[in-house]
């Protein structure tokens, strides 16, 4: 199963002559991903690693048929590129792009909604199906098949526990980035249903951080409708508090968005909250033995 | 970036927001000739920080040599760090009741969402939850009247006020969808008679769309070190401790510190190098981590979009040029981890290949 | 069954203290409609005809849970009152009112489709589920349950074309008026598909008329997917060709449209086409027996 | 409502569409003076018929007294019925090719379209299909950059070319919905040497939603019963016969005419009284059609939002003031049928109930 993506998902990338699009190109392919175009205005007819470049989205999809599509362009382009994937029929859009403006990021998760499509970010790493496809730029070597679906805020940090999960001998099923930005297409809660209803995955890592109501609308969730054992690490214990938004902001969160109100709401129903990232696998172990 | 109040309502007479009479002023020779021309006035002192009226920053004046004498001591001050650099001289109104109304975006809901409340005037964090009305914005729809209708539905409000409560609404979000805005927030809008006036006008513009609002006035608000740091597409956090930090990432760097407290060290600060920082960038970064003089240096990179060499070679190359003195803790993993070892190796500096040993080696080395 | 509408609709009236509103709310309680609630701005607490009345629609739906709305509003407020409804949850939004902006429309049917709602309209007579619930403006007195359904591009001829055919014993399952606006939400390729899923529905009657390629579609669709008899009236074989669209506007339709073009299309794929309303009924005759 | 083409390329001024520079002048006078300024200039009447070249209603002219002399014969034209009021004056431009663009509504697909070709210059309707793009638009998304690169690359367009086509089209739609357009067309977008440029104008404004768009000029293209009928929100058109005809509903009002047509009568007009009329609109309606002297009235009246109580008030009410000379036949079902067939037999005419039978009847008085 594994879940959003899968080995028969079609990877459209898009912005794929830049630099990081074909860097990264080479490093999906070479994990295995199934990359059938690149879309790049004006360079149409080309071909990164193999894969053939169109000018268009539609162009790409009437020759290739991608269904999933990953996105390297810079930030003021973005929401273009990500409606052109979505009115081409695209049902997965990763955003890796950081800093597009949050009214765009609205826009473009609002018509996603409407029609059906996920996005996965913006400011995402990507998301990884273990052993079938990755879409992202996370770096290979950690993502092996097992029982373990990883669902994170952050990206370095959860190529650290995946990697801490791998060296203790546990596989991932599916890797969720969800993106740092403050709107984002997808949340702990979309995930993890997606992770209860999976046969691949039997233990869930949440790796979350301070800030926002994510984690706590997660433990409400998981308390009524997630049977699977769920694991979380927390960034930000010690962390200064940083920019606040203005006083509107803050109302909507109330207090809530501590690491403290985070690791008690998710205890409350039964999470494990490791202290440090390492601690993690030791968690999984006397999970899954 | 946040606006001070008078460029917010340079905005809001530009949507056609109601506001008092007011003018900008940067000595007291110009507030008095404005309360001349004014009548009655309030003088507001000009600065990002909040709690303006408790710390004195506010004052009611009248006649216009009153207003003088006040706008000289305003001048002076200086609030919440921020010196006041110049005020907003405005029309004293008749106050009958002061309302709340903003939108933001809720992150949660992933939209736009207005907060309005009967209960202006003060900081709406010390609102009670049930006296404030908030309605997510669908932002396919927008906000249309049936929305400003049913927030004063929800208000209570009716006829007249209603009417004008709504049409400021629908003006305020165009407002916020015209300029990017994170926040508008009119706190008080004060019912005046048979008017509604914006008394006070906040209003946040989304930093990641300055690139299209670059008629907005750039208002600073960052030390010189973060504004360096920005300026190279990093975000830069100063700390209390001696451990330089350099990490990539938001979350890896929240979990580096959390692991250097962890092992007792002391965080001096932070880097984030962010996603796909090339050589050139990194070498600033670490040059500015230098400039800041720590006990020591830590560098955890875990490469995605990062990669592992560009990161060796900036320090390779900041390392010739500049020489480092003090003792740096490495950690480099993932995307061409290999090629950035190798390079690091030349330099003569180790990496640790794990986030725990490398932690545990800064507060070591910074605690003896 | 029927179709859109049933027994079980709960309606609410958009615009219900107007002078229209209140004659028409009248008329459909008298027709048996279960009208639960209507909404006019500043009206809210008021009753007409023993309908409570709301403020807005989200008033409404709190107490009365109306699941389908009509809407007697100026033409000017219209697609705010539409969108009211659609945001309230309005599954069926019919609007009844005439010159809508174009562009209004096309908003709201893009809007409504996104969320699965039926827009009848705008500029429509309504839809009636004969002897079950009556949405919109025609007199009562013709709609009485029975084998055909009707789906209309004009209100009064299908009212004398309902009429025909109930004189000759035959009532209604479901009439159901497009609207004549240049957008509207319903064309009869939807409903001739639920016609063909209606076990009421014995034989399809379209009442169409020359302009637009609407009549040529369905013709397209009936070929491919109706297996119920369809019998067509078209009216304007003598009129003048009147005001034409620009000439963008023209090459959309291409010679597509003349009365000819369209008794042609029809016909050749079994549609049986009446000279005169009232040969509608003898036409049905032969059909129903 | 139809645009002329100076108003139209007012328009595209507006929204930044790049146009040839250009006056409108009323007078040969005006016309010498602007191609003075200008120098070689086209002169172009200004009319809402099409086919203005092939009449001789635009001409190159150089120097400026040819100019005169062409807008004096121009000015003085009168193209398909309409008479030359004014001419646009413009700058003579190089035509290197000449490609098509608008933007329209298509009812089928409920949305706003897009047409372009390469083969522009000509009326679009005689362009083979297979050269014209037709990209349908989501008015959820609008027209955005990707789409202007979709059309271009299917008309084959690239480079700069296609840039600045993509840039026209952007702004094009832009126009399209700030105004409330049915209709916005560039025939020809003319490449002229590195430039794209609108040479000509066609926009057509939505005439419901005129009420939102009141600064715009008011070009009246209906006859004065037109009109007059419009006034009272109605529809009327003019025909050939003897018969003038009311009916309510379009549909209604074509079925009526096909039988009076089908029964050898010949129908003198039609007024479709639409929906809802009540008694004093259908009165001034009914003067209307009395005013046009026609043999016979027909009625044909079936009730939805229109009372049939209120459409024998009307009539009751004019047959008083007025008075009736020609025989009037009567159909009058559906909403309160009873009340108004009670009002209609106490002015002493009697309905009919079906309408073959009043057709015919009509039909039969009018040949009598």
């Amino acid at each position: 199963m594994a879940i959003f993506i899968d080995e028969k998902t079609r990877v459209m990338v898009q912005g794929i002559t830049g630099n990081q699009g074909s860097f990264h190109t080479r490093q999906m392919l070479a994990y295995g991903t199934n990359i059938v175009a690149g879309v790049s205005p004006g360079k149409g007819g080309q071909e990164v690693e193999g894969v053939p470049v169109y000018d268009t989205a539609e162009a790409a999809c009437e020759e290739q048929k991608p269904d999933a599509s990953v996105l390297f362009v810079p930030a003021a382009f973005a929401l273009d590129g990500a409606l052109e994937a979505l009115n081409a029929g695209m049902k997965v859009i990763t955003p890796i792009t950081e800093g597009i403006p949050v009214q765009d990021a609205a826009h473009l998760i609002t018509n996603a909604r409407t029609r059906g499509a996920v996005v996965v970010g913006p400011n995402t790493f990507g998301i990884v199906s273990s052993g079938k496809c990755k879409i992202g730029i996370m770096p290979n070597q950690f993502y092996v098949p097992g029982p373990v679906g990883v669902v994170a805020r952050s990206g370095t940090l959860s190529y650290e526990i995946v990697a801490n999960l791998k060296d203790a001998g546990y596989g991932t099923s599916t890797v969720v980035g969800l993106g740092g930005d403050r709107i984002v297409g997808l949340d702990f809660v979309d995930v993890l249903a997606q992770f209860e209803a999976d046969g691949e995955t039997e233990l869930i890592v949440m790796v979350g951080e301070i800030g926002g109501t994510a984690e706590e609308e997660a433990a409400r969730y998981i308390e009524k409708h997630v049977s699977k054992p769920v694991l979380a690490y927390l960034a930000g214990k010690s962390a200064p508090p940083g920019k606040r938004m203005g006083h509107a902001g803050a109302i909507i969160e109330r207090g809530k968005g501590t690491f403290q109100a985070k690791v008690e709401a998710l205890e409350a129903v039964g999470v494990k909250v490791a202290e440090l990232p390492f601690q993690v696998p030791q968690l999984a172990k006397e999970i899954l033995g | 970036m946040k606006l001070f109040e008078y460029m917010g309502k340079d905005l809001f007479r530009e949507h056609g927001i109601p506001l008092p009479e007011g003018r900008v002023a940067t000595t007291p020779e110009e507030v008095q000739g404005a309360a001349a021309e004014i009548g009655p006035v309030v003088i507001k002192s000009q600065v990002l920080a909040g709690k303006r009226g408790k710390a004195g920053g506010i004052s009611f004046a009248d006649p216009p040599e009153e207003a003088r004498e006040e706008a000289e001591r305003i001048l002076q001050m200086e609030i919440g760090g921020y010196p006041v650099e110049c005020v907003l001289v405005e029309s004293k109104i008749q106050i009958d009741r002061e309302y709340y109304l903003s939108i933001t975006i809720d992150g949660a809901l992933r939209s736009p969402v207005v907060l309005a409340s009967l209960e202006g005037g003060m900081d709406i964090e010390e609102v009670p939850e049930e006296l404030i009305v908030k309605y997510p914005l669908d932002v396919s729809i927008g906000l249309k009247p049936f929305a400003a209708r049913e927030i004063c539905r929800r208000l209570g409000l009716k006829g007249t006020e209603a009417k004008e409560f709504g049409a400021i609404l629908v003006k305020l979000y165009r407002l916020f969808c015209a300029r990017d805005a994170e926040l508008v927030e009119i706190n008080p809008l004060v019912v005046s008679g048979d008017r509604l006036l914006a008394a006070d006008a906040k209003v946040t513009i989304d930093d990641d769309a300055l690139f299209r609002q670059k008629d907005l006035p750039v208002v600073e608000e960052r030390t010189d070190l973060e504004k360096k740091a920005n300026e190279l597409g990093l975000a830069y956090v100063e700390l209390e401790g001696d451990i330089a930090v350099m990490a990539n990432g938001a979350g890896m760097a929240m979990a580096t510190l959390d692991m250097i407290d962890y092992y007792g060290g002391k965080p001096a600060n932070f880097l984030d190098a962010g996603g796909g920082a090339g050589v050139e960038q990194t070498a600033r970064a670490l040059e500015l981590l230098l400039a800041t003089e720590p006990r020591v240096i830590m560098i955890n990179i875990f490469g995605g979009i990062t990669r592992c060499d560009d990161v060796a070679n900036a320090f390779a190359t900041v390392k010739k040029e500049k020489g480092i003195d003090m003792p740096v803790v490495f950690r480099l993993v993932g995307t061409n981890e290999e090629e950035g070892r190798k390079i690091l190796e030349e330099t003569g500096v180790d990496a640790y290949p794990t986030m725990q040993e490398s932690a545990q080696k800064a507060a070591e080395l910074a605690s003896s």
